[in-house]
Formats: structure tokens, C-alpha cells, sequence
């Protein structure tokens, strides 16, 4: 075991996962002698050299592209986008092209690659260096998304989605890159795709989280516990697909339930979870279903008075928890 | 047709059996391409979209190619190209009625979005473009296992418009790829003429902007073609970069049977370049070499009508997948 | 009154728009001589000429992106993407650009432009001509989304988002251009953004749809409506931001919901209509929320039993209604 | 400083007092944004992105334009431009701080995200390349309504890798539209050098693609770069199409307040760039000519230090918007 922040668990993974697989290779901006603006590839360039760890030139679409063609080729790459508010030039080679090709050739050819994107606010990054994409994503079948909120997850599914033979689109959430550290083993082990995790057992209501709000949501479970709350936090870890059957068994359990992110409320992801609860747990459900997340607006402002408006935060959500305890 | 060996020489210095392998491959693209007009006329299948008139360019190319051992992104008009690399006239009759055995998508998606990995024919979308940005990553691939492989992307005149082209010529240029780029200039975008699309008189023109080489070529004229493919290739497979090749030709029919081009073109137009016919052209050429007579052409003809009736009748009885196989695959296991 | 189908009622409204309006121009692939691929500006290059009907370049980023900047210098660009599949080489532009200059902007400048795109399956289109898009920008803070189903409404709509000063994405469904008839005033008349519309009304549940769909829900409601069950269908029309209040009220007298799309069920709008409901009507809830939707797959398949399999239709819709009224 | 009148006359028949303005702008915006880096250093803001190096180019640019008249999409580094163009030092500074007062966006976007509609200066965004794709639009309308208006976009070399470059170039050259293409070459994206952005030696060898007008220049040198752009300008009003022109410059400072470049390039090569400034090599034109001595530079300066205080002192003490504006303007009125 060694303590490791997100971004050096990342880091390592990768480093351990290309000496592993010859067949990996990384492309993206600045992902050479700079060692990515957010230094997840620091070193590589030098162990590696400049046929597995490529300078995309700057252009999205084409890092995606290139990657697919690569993946058709027999290589597993990772496309580096360097901001996931970046993302959209490539959003035609994602959504039509790399989720479709097993679909579309009948499983004669497969696009296995892992596509990282740092993602999410609170960093003073404004409107375009802030964005919560997931939930455009979380609506693509053929595509996997992961965004883990510990060093180990990061760990465990990155190394799982490298492993993969579909392709995958991997959040970080940057604000937790340095902030958040934990334990990581230094054996090999996997986390699997498509499993949420119950990090909090509690009996009187569920709060279902990820990224950097899951922190905030196990600081608030911390304060409300205090008052007398007993919350239940699950980290889906995957956002798509949805891992139903923990998301049932904890509502079964505690018969109330708040979602909680940060990217807009309106066809977030606390969306599909409220949905999926309110068909299929409906029984259990005591309280309506309620979901917190960063306002209907495009996008988080630069000001820091307006930043902190705009992202929850442990305060805010508890007080959501005892909104929806009282109930 | 006995098989040929890559690498051949130049047109020149062509085999007369590989010439008239060549004027076969054009032949019986054509002839099933019209069979699949009339099935739609006659009300049989819903949609078909045509290589018509661009077999010249295409069966240029295909000659040049290590057939599945060099990588192809094909485009929809490429019935002559995908024939000749090793798809069947049973597997394209198949995909046209969307029945279970096409081995481009099983019935998921629309004909002539070809498929065929054994000979690494590479699964196609609609929207196009998208395989332009492809290629060169397969390119890349090539290049880091040391392989002397070339990757072929076809795509029309149009799409060069698009942002795939310009990132995907930009990458190929850049790292010095095996990657050729072939336009298929038909001189429309359904109704759009080329000078709606660009400001510059050649497609080829478009690769100055990449330090890139660009040939334009006469693209109902195959053997010339197969030159400047077979150079194209020659210096991919030398590790001494991409080539934009541009085939300039024409689509003598509608864009697909959705569309009616007497809204945008004068008859006249379509008449004079009729003329211009690559399998016309070509088979004059074998007439005068003496490399074909009526008989002979008669015998080929109805060798071919075997195989395209084969083919109608085979994909007209093949059944249809079963409703439920819609929701796979999609995705392999998980590890 | 004329009667009118929905192709006719999108190509009057155009004409008599951009003759009412100097600044009105209209840009996309084959619109011009060709008159547009589906015929919804057949004559307008004759009436307009080529300054004002602009075939465009085969390039959708660049359809939206000179519609953009052409908002910005004062006009009020009407872009047609030919098929909606062929959106996403414009994400960037919608998403990131269009919809945000307003807010970035803080109000110095905006963005007022109409961006049609046929959608929808059932024409054997297969997967790249047939897809529901709605879901992806009906996330996105700044853009209006709306997609009727009548030509009353197709009428109505577009006129209104051609006289409103922010993006609009007006999705036609592509099935119902030819296939939907119906009386259309003569006269001038809006039909508001933000209004759904309760097109039947009933007791014991209520159907939640919108396109295409709600012309099989209606059907399936007089199918069951013979058997005693009284339903009331809700054509949301516009699909950002939603009508809450007639979506609440409709719940509150029936008790029951079904909502039906022909995208694919997770992340669909089927979530956020499920969502806002359990939240803030869950007291009146006497059922599951059930959504019916199409398959998460990948697209619609060409292939006719797969592509009937896929599409949602009366008989299958009936069926559910059966299902949850019985509950 | 006095106003100037458009047109202006070249380079050489330029009169003193416009010189002297020229260099006032461009060491205004030097001294402001070497302002900003202290502050940023001082940690008294978040992030600063700068001009510094670049402008020679922009001041160039800037005086080839009718000022409110033509329409600028500018870029991150425009700082001399947008300065030049009728933004205020305290506009900038109010900005870097996300006060409420900031006329670009109310403290919504990050520093440098210029927008003021009194000057006809677009609203951008952080995506690079989008505003390629929207000018051409811009310059469209402009000839929709008959005005002779012209459109400038700026941009970096790196960006010309994006698909909205291709796009952007595409339909300004079909059309023929009045917008001018400003590349600013710093010859880095970043950390990374023009060999893995283009394969082309120059941003202007991409022009011949679109079979439009390339015109590469020194952009140190500001007078070169006028008479470029003014040539660009002139050909634009007079309906006869866009050009692209290409600054080739540096950048001394590393990209962004983030970056450290010292992981990718050498000091000395930064310190044979530094010698090349811009701004010097202009002070000598000007001691040469005798427009400049030590006395007036230091009048000079000396206005604009207390420019720059005021700026700095004006933005520090502003106030922050309220927590709740972030709510709004997501729509205007309904019809
Ligand atoms: C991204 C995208 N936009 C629009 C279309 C609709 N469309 C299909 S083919 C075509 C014209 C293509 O022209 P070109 O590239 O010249 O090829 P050609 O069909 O002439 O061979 C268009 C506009 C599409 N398939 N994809
Ligand atoms: C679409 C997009 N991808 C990546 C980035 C991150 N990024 C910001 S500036 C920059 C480099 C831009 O280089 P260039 O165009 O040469 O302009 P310069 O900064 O050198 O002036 C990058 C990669 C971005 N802002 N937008
Ligand atoms: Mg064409
Ligand atoms: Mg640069």
C-alpha cells in the first residue's frame, strides 16, 4: 500500500499499464516532453518515446479519430483531451463513430480505447474549463463512462478500462487531482465497470453521488451524523451503465433518496437515477426523490463569488439532507 | 478469373490477363449495380446508392493494393472497389435487402456501408468524412508494428469540406504516414456543383495546405489511375508519406434512388459525359489491343449475369434477421 | 383554414417569414436549386436568390458556425442540418457557442437563430438516418428545443423561434413530414415556446410524448379507450425547457404516467420528465413512473424486423398503458 | 493621445503623431500586462494569459481597421489590439479580477475572454478555433446588408490544426467574403513546436488550399505588418476576398500563468527571441527617426504607469458581482 493523490495514481497506472501492453499507446496535447498540462504523463515521453506517446496536433476530433483508426489497427490508445469542455469538436467521432463500430460491423471490429478527460469546477476555470460533460455521454450505448472519486478507483478502473474491448470515456475530476488522496495497492487489481459502491452504510436516506461531490456528500453525511442523520452514500463510479441493483437495494433500505452533482440540473445524470428509482423502486420510495445539482446555466462563472454560487458544496448539501430527512 | 500477385508493374507492362481482370472487376460491378437499380425500381428494396461511372477510378486503385493486407476505408459508391478486394455479389445483394448473412452489418445498417474485416475492409458510417480522420490513426498503427502496410481512404469531392479532411490530412502529413487519400471527384454533392463547395479548380489543389503530394488524375481512364495509385502506394509502403489522390469523373445517375438530378443538372450534361463511360473507354482499348472481340465479350457478360442472378436470387431467399438480435452487439465482455 | 402536412406547413412558414423579414436567411446542404433534400425550401432560390438561400459547403460545423456569426452582425439565420445524425460535427459550435453568447456575453451580445434537423426512424433509414438527438441539447442551459408533431404546432413554433432572439432547435420529425396532416389557420398566430399541450384528456393515467410518438399514443389511447381506460396524452412540443406546470397538473388529476420517446430509454427525456415529477409530484403519484422507450442500442437497424422491433408503435404502447393502469 | 482617421496611407506615409500612437499602444499594453503578471505573482489574481511579444502584430492589425467600424474576433492574446481598438486598461483590469463592472462578460469568463459590442469586438469563448468558423458569417451579413464592413479573426498557429480553420477558410473563399484570417504565429501551442502541429513551414502556405491569398510577414515588425494587413483590408472593402495573413512571432513568457515552458524549450532560445521584441525594435525606428528621445520616452512611460495604476487601484477596489447574478442572462423575451 502506498498513499497516492488522483492524478499520481493515474499517472502510474498509465506508466505500469504501457511497460504491460505494447499494444497501449497515449495521444493528446502536450502530452509529451510537457508531461500533460495536468502532468499525467510525466516521464513518459522519455521511457517511452515519441511513437507511443504522441503530440496530438490541436485538434479534438482527430485525436479521437486517430485513436479509432489506431484501435481498428490493433492498438489500444488513450486519448487525452485536455479539458473535457474540449470534448465537442470530437463528439461526432465519439458518439457516431467509436460507440458504433462493434454495433455497426456486427462485432467483426471493435474499438477499444480509453478516452480521459479532466473535467469539473471550483478551480476558477470559468465557463470552459469547468464543464461537467458526463451526462451527453451517459446517454451513449456502446460507450462506457467511469469517473472514480478515490486514488484507488482511479486505479482499479482505469486499469480495468485498459483492458477493455470497448471504448471508454474516463473523468477526472480536476479539483480532486491533488486534493484527494488514499490508499492504493501495489499489486495488480481491478475495479470493475458497471459496480457502484456503498462508501457510507446509513438507514435513514440515500445520497447518490461521484467525482469531486461525492467528498463534499460524505462531509455532509459527517455534519448531519452529528445531528442525528444516518445517511447511506453510494459512489456510482460508473455513470453508465447504472449500476440499478445497489442504487435499489440502498433506496429498499432507506426509502429516501437525494442525487447530488454538479453539472446542471435539467437532464443530469440525477435525471436517470430518479428515473430508474421511480419505476423500479417506487415501493420502497417514503419521500419524493430529490436532486441537487449546479443551476440550469451555461456553464460555471469565473468569479468567485458566482463560482461558489454555483457549485454544491457539503454545507449546502447538508442542508438538503435534513430537508429531505424531515420529510 | 485466375488471381493476380502484387506487386504488379506499371500499366504499361500489365499482363493481358490481369487487363482483362480489370475490365471484369468494372463489368460486374456495373452489371450489379443496375440490377440493384431495377430491384428498386421494381419495388423490391428501399434504397440503393450507386458507383455507377466511377468504377474507372476505383478498379485503378484496387489493382494498386495488396488485397487484405492493406488496409481500406471505403466509401458508399464503392461497390466496384469492395468487389475486387474480396466481397462477394451474394454479401452485396445481401446488404441490400438487409438480411441476416450481410457480413458488412447483418442487416443493422443501410446498404453499401461496407464491411468486411478478412478483407480488412473497414466498417463505414453515413456520416461522411469521419473515416478521413480514421485512416491515419490505422496508418499509424502500421508504422509502430513495423509493418510496410498501406491504408487507403476513399471519400468524394464534397466531403472534403468537412473538418475530418483537413485534421486527418494534417496528422498524415505530419508524422509522414502510409496513408493515401483518394477522392472520388464526381463533380456533385448531390445538388451542389464543385464550385459551391470550394474555392479552388482541383481537389489535389487542397494539398499544398499540408505539404502534402496531390495528383490529379483522369479517373474514367483506369489504367492511369492505377498508375498513380501504384506510385502513391509505392512511396506509402517506402515510409515516404501520404499522396491525395484526386480521381476526377462522374456520376452519371442520381445521387441515390431518394434523389432526382434533373432538378439540378441539364440532361445534356449527363448525356456528354456518358460518353466518357470508364467501361466504354476500356473496353475499346482491350478491342484495339485485341485483347477482346464480341465473343468474347458475350462469354464474360454472361458469366457475369450468372453470378449477378446468383446473387439476387441467393439474397432474395436469405431470411431475415430475427427481431430480437437488433439489441446486439454492444458490447464484448468485460474483462 | 387549409389543410396542410407538416412539410408543407415548415415550407410556408419560411417563405412567408422571410418575406415578412429581410433578415431571415436560410443556409444548408442542397437547399438551394435542389430545394432541400426533404423539399422544405423548394422555390425559395427562385423567390431569394443565392444571398439569402445558401447552399452551404458539405460541413456542418461551419453551417452553424456562419449562422452564428451572421446573428451576431444582425441577421436571424434559419441553418438546416439535412439529417439530424449529421449534428455532431456542430456540437461544439451549439453547445459551446451559440447557446452561451448571451450569458458569456452578459447580455452584450446574442445569438438568435432557428437550426432545423429532421429526425426520427421508421423511413429504414438505419442507424445515421434515423436517430432522436433531442436528449443531448435538451441538457443544455440557453438553447430551446422544440419538436411538434402537428402542422398546426410545426407552423405556430417556427414561427415564434424565428422572432425569438436566442438558438432554437427545431426537430421535424421526418415520418410524420408526409404522413401528418391537418388545418392550418390562414392568419398570423404563435404557438408559445415553454407551453405543452394536452391534446386528449382523461381520468386514470396520463401519456407523456411529443413527435412521431404521439401520434402512436394517441392511437393507443382510443385503442384503449374502447376498453374502458381513459387516458390523457400530453404533446410537450417544446422539450427545453419543459412545462412543468401542465406536466404537474395533468399528474395531479390522474395519478398515473407513462412517458414515451423513440431515443433510446437512458438519458432520454423520459428521465427528466420522470424526475421532476417524482420530485415535485410525488404526492400525487398512485403508480410507478414507467417509461417506454427505444432500446438502449446503438440506432435504429435498417433491416425491417429489426427496425420494427426497435420502434415503439400503438399496439406497444396500448400494452402499456394496460400494464399501468392495472397496477 | 490624439485620433486617428481611417484610411490611413502605408507604412511610409504614415504622419509622427500616428507613429507615436502606434508605439504608445504598444507599450501600453506591454506595461498593463506585465501588470497583470505581477499581480498574478503577487497572488492577487488567479490566472493571467498573455500578449507580451505579440504586439508587433496586433498593433499592426489594429491600426489597419476602421475602429467601431469593422467587426474583430479577437484571441486570448489580444491585449494591444483590443486596447487599440477602444477597451480600456481598466476594462482589462476588471476583467482579471471577475469584478462586476467587466464590460467582456460581468466576471463571467476568465481573464482575457474579450467581448465590447461598442467596438464591435466578438464575445470568445476558450474553445480555439470556434470564432474561424463564425467570422466568415459575420463578413456574409456585412455583405448581405451592403456594407463594406471587414472582418478580422485572430488566432494561433496551433489552432489552424482544427477542423473550424478548414471550415471557416472554405467559406470565406467560395464566397469571397471580406474577413482577413490573423494567425499569430508564436511558433508554440503550448509546449508544442510548429514541426508537430503542420507539416508546412508556414501558417500562409495553408491559403493555397482555398485557393485564397497567403501573406506571410514579420510580425515584429509593426509597420510590415500595417502594410499587410492594410493591403488585406483594402482588398476585403473592395469585395475582392479574404486573405490570410500570418504574423511570425514569439512568445517570451510561458502560455498562461499554469505553464511552465522551461519543460519544453531552452532559455536561450527565448533569450535570442527577447532580443527581437517588437516593441524595441520599434523605440529604435522611432530614436532614429528622432520622434523619441529619453525625455519623451519618459513622458511616455510615465502616462502610462499611471495608466496602469489607476487600472489596477480601479479593479482592486471594485466590487465582485453578487453570488445570484450567475443565474442570469440564459434568456431574452419571448415573442
Ligand atoms: C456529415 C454528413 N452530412 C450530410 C450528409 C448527407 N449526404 C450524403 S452524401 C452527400 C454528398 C456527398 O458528396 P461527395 O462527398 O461529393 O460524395 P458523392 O456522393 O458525390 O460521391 C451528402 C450531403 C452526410 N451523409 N453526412
Ligand atoms: C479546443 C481546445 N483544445 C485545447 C485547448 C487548450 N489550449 C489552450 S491554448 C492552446 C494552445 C494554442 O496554441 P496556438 O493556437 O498556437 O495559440 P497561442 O496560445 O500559441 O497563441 C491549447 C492547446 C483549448 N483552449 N481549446
Ligand atoms: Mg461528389
Ligand atoms: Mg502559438
Amino acid at each position: 500500500m502506498t498513499v497516492k493523490s488522483i492524478i499520481e495514481a493515474i499517472h502510474d497506472t498509465i506508466l505500469e499499464e504501457m511497460r504491460r501492453d505494447p499494444t497501449i499507446i497515449i495521444t493528446g496535447e502536450d502530452i509529451g516532453k510537457r508531461g500533460g498540462v495536468f502532468r499525467a504523463t510525466q516521464g513518459l515521453y522519455d521511457e517511452f518515446g515519441p511513437m507511443r506517446v504522441i503530440d496530438s496536433p490541436l485538434s479534438e476530433l482527430s485525436i479521437i479519430g486517430t485513436g479509432i483508426g489506431m484501435a481498428i489497427n490493433g492498438l489500444h490508445p488513450i486519448c487525452e483531451i485536455q479539458f473535457a469542455d474540449f470534448i465537442f469538436p470530437a463528439f461526432n467521432q465519439i458518439v457516431n463513430e467509436a460507440a458504433r463500430i462493434r454495433y455497426r460491423s456486427n462485432g467483426a471490429y471493435t474499438c477499444p480505447m480509453v478516452i480521459r478527460a479532466p473535467y469539473g469546477g471550483g478551480i476558477g476555470g470559468g465557463l470552459y474549463h469547468s464543464q461537467s460533460v458526463e451526462a451527453y455521454f451517459a446517454h451513449v450505448p456502446g460507450l462506457y463512462v467511469l469517473a472514480p472519486s478515490t486514488p484507488y478507483d482511479a486505479k482499479g478502473l482505469l486499469r480495468t478500462a485498459l483492458r477493455t474491448p470497448d471504448p471508454v470515456l474516463f473523468l477526472e475530476h480536476k479539483k480532486t487531482y491533488r486534493l484527494v488522496k488514499g490508499e492504493v495497492p501495489d499489486e495488480d487489481y481491478l475495479v470493475p465497470i458497471g459496480k457502484a459502491n456503498v462508501v457510507r452504510a446509513g438507514d435513514d436516506l440515500t445520497v447518490i453521488s461521484y467525482g469531486l461531490m461525492l467528498h463534499e456528500t460524505l462531509k455532509a453525511a459527517e455534519i448531519v451524523g452529528r445531528e442525528g442523520i444516518s445517511v447511506e452514500v453510494i459512489d456510482l463510479r460508473t455513470l453508465h451503465p447504472l449500476d440499478k441493483e445497489t442504487i435499489l437495494a440502498s433506496v429498499a433500505k432507506t426509502s429516501k433518496v437525494l442525487t447530488v452533482h454538479e453539472d446542471n440540473l435539467t437532464g443530469g445524470l440525477g435525471a436517470e437515477i430518479s428515473a430508474i428509482i421511480a419505476s423500479e423502486g417506487f415501493e420502497d420510495l417514503d419521500a419524493p426523490i430529490r436532486r441537487y445539482a449546479g443551476p440550469d446555466i451555461p456553464g460555471v462563472p469565473f468569479s468567485p463569488p458566482m463560482q461558489d454560487f454555483f457549485m454544491p458544496n457539503a454545507a449546502k448539501i447538508a442542508n438538503q439532507i435534513r430537508d429531505l430527512a424531515a420529510y | 478469373m485466375t488471381a493476380y500477385q502484387q506487386p504488379l508493374p506499371p500499366a504499361a507492362e500489365l499482363e493481358d490477363s490481369v487487363l482483362l481482370q480489370m475490365y471484369y472487376q468494372m463489368l460486374r460491378a456495373r452489371r450489379l449495380d443496375e440490377r440493384m437499380w431495377v430491384l428498386h425500381r421494381q419495388g423490391k428494396v428501399a434504397f440503393h446508392i450507386s458507383g455507377i461511372g466511377q468504377e474507372g477510378t476505383q478498379i485503378g486503385a484496387a489493382f494498386a493494393l495488396r488485397k487484405g493486407y492493406d488496409w481500406v476505408y471505403p466509401y458508399y459508391r464503392d461497390i466496384s472497389l469492395v468487389l475486387t478486394l474480396g466481397m462477394t455479389p451474394r454479401m452485396l445483394m445481401l446488404g441490400l435487402f438487409g438480411k441476416k448473412e450481410a457480413v458488412s452489418s447483418g442487416g443493422r445498417q443501410m446498404p453499401e456501408h461496407f464491411s468486411y474485416r478478412p478483407s480488412k475492409l473497414v466498417t463505414i458510417s453515413s456520416p461522411v468524412g469521419t473515416q478521413i480522420a480514421q485512416a491515419p490513426g490505422t496508418a499509424f498503427a502500421s508504422k509502430i508494428k513495423g509493418s510496410d502496410e498501406v491504408t487507403v481512404v476513399c471519400f468524394g469531392e464534397g466531403t472534403t469540406s468537412q473538418g475530418d479532411f483537413h485534421e486527418g490530412l494534417n496528422w498524415a502529413s505530419i508524422h509522414k504516414l502510409p496513408v493515401i487519400f483518394l477522392c472520388q471527384n464526381n463533380q456533385y454533392a448531390i445538388s451542389e456543383p464543385m464550385s459551391v463547395e470550394m474555392a479552388v479548380k482541383s481537389v489535389a489543389d487542397r494539398a499544398k495546405g499540408y505539404n502534402m503530394v496531390g495528383v490529379k488524375v483522369d479517373g474514367n481512364d483506369v489504367l492511369a489511375v492505377y498508375d498513380v495509385m501504384r506510385e502513391a502506394v509505392a512511396r506509402a509502403r517506402k515510409g515516404e508519406g501520404p499522396t491525395l489522390v484526386e480521381g476526377f469523373t462522374y456520376r452519371p445517375v442520381p445521387h441515390s434512388s431518394d434523389d432526382d438530378d434533373r432538378t439540378y443538372r441539364s440532361r445534356e450534361e449527363v448525356e456528354s459525359w456518358k460518353k466518357k463511360d470508364p467501361i466504354l473507354r476500356f473496353e475499346k482499348l482491350l478491342y484495339e489491343r485485341k485483347l477482346l472481340d464480341d465473343a468474347k465479350k458475350t462469354e464474360i457478360e454472361a458469366g457475369i449475369m450468372d453470378e449477378v442472378n446468383d446473387a439476387t436470387d441467393y439474397a432474395m431467399r436469405a431470411p431475415y434477421p430475427a427481431a430480437e438480435e437488433c439489441l446486439y452487439p454492444v458490447y464484448g465482455p468485460l474483462p
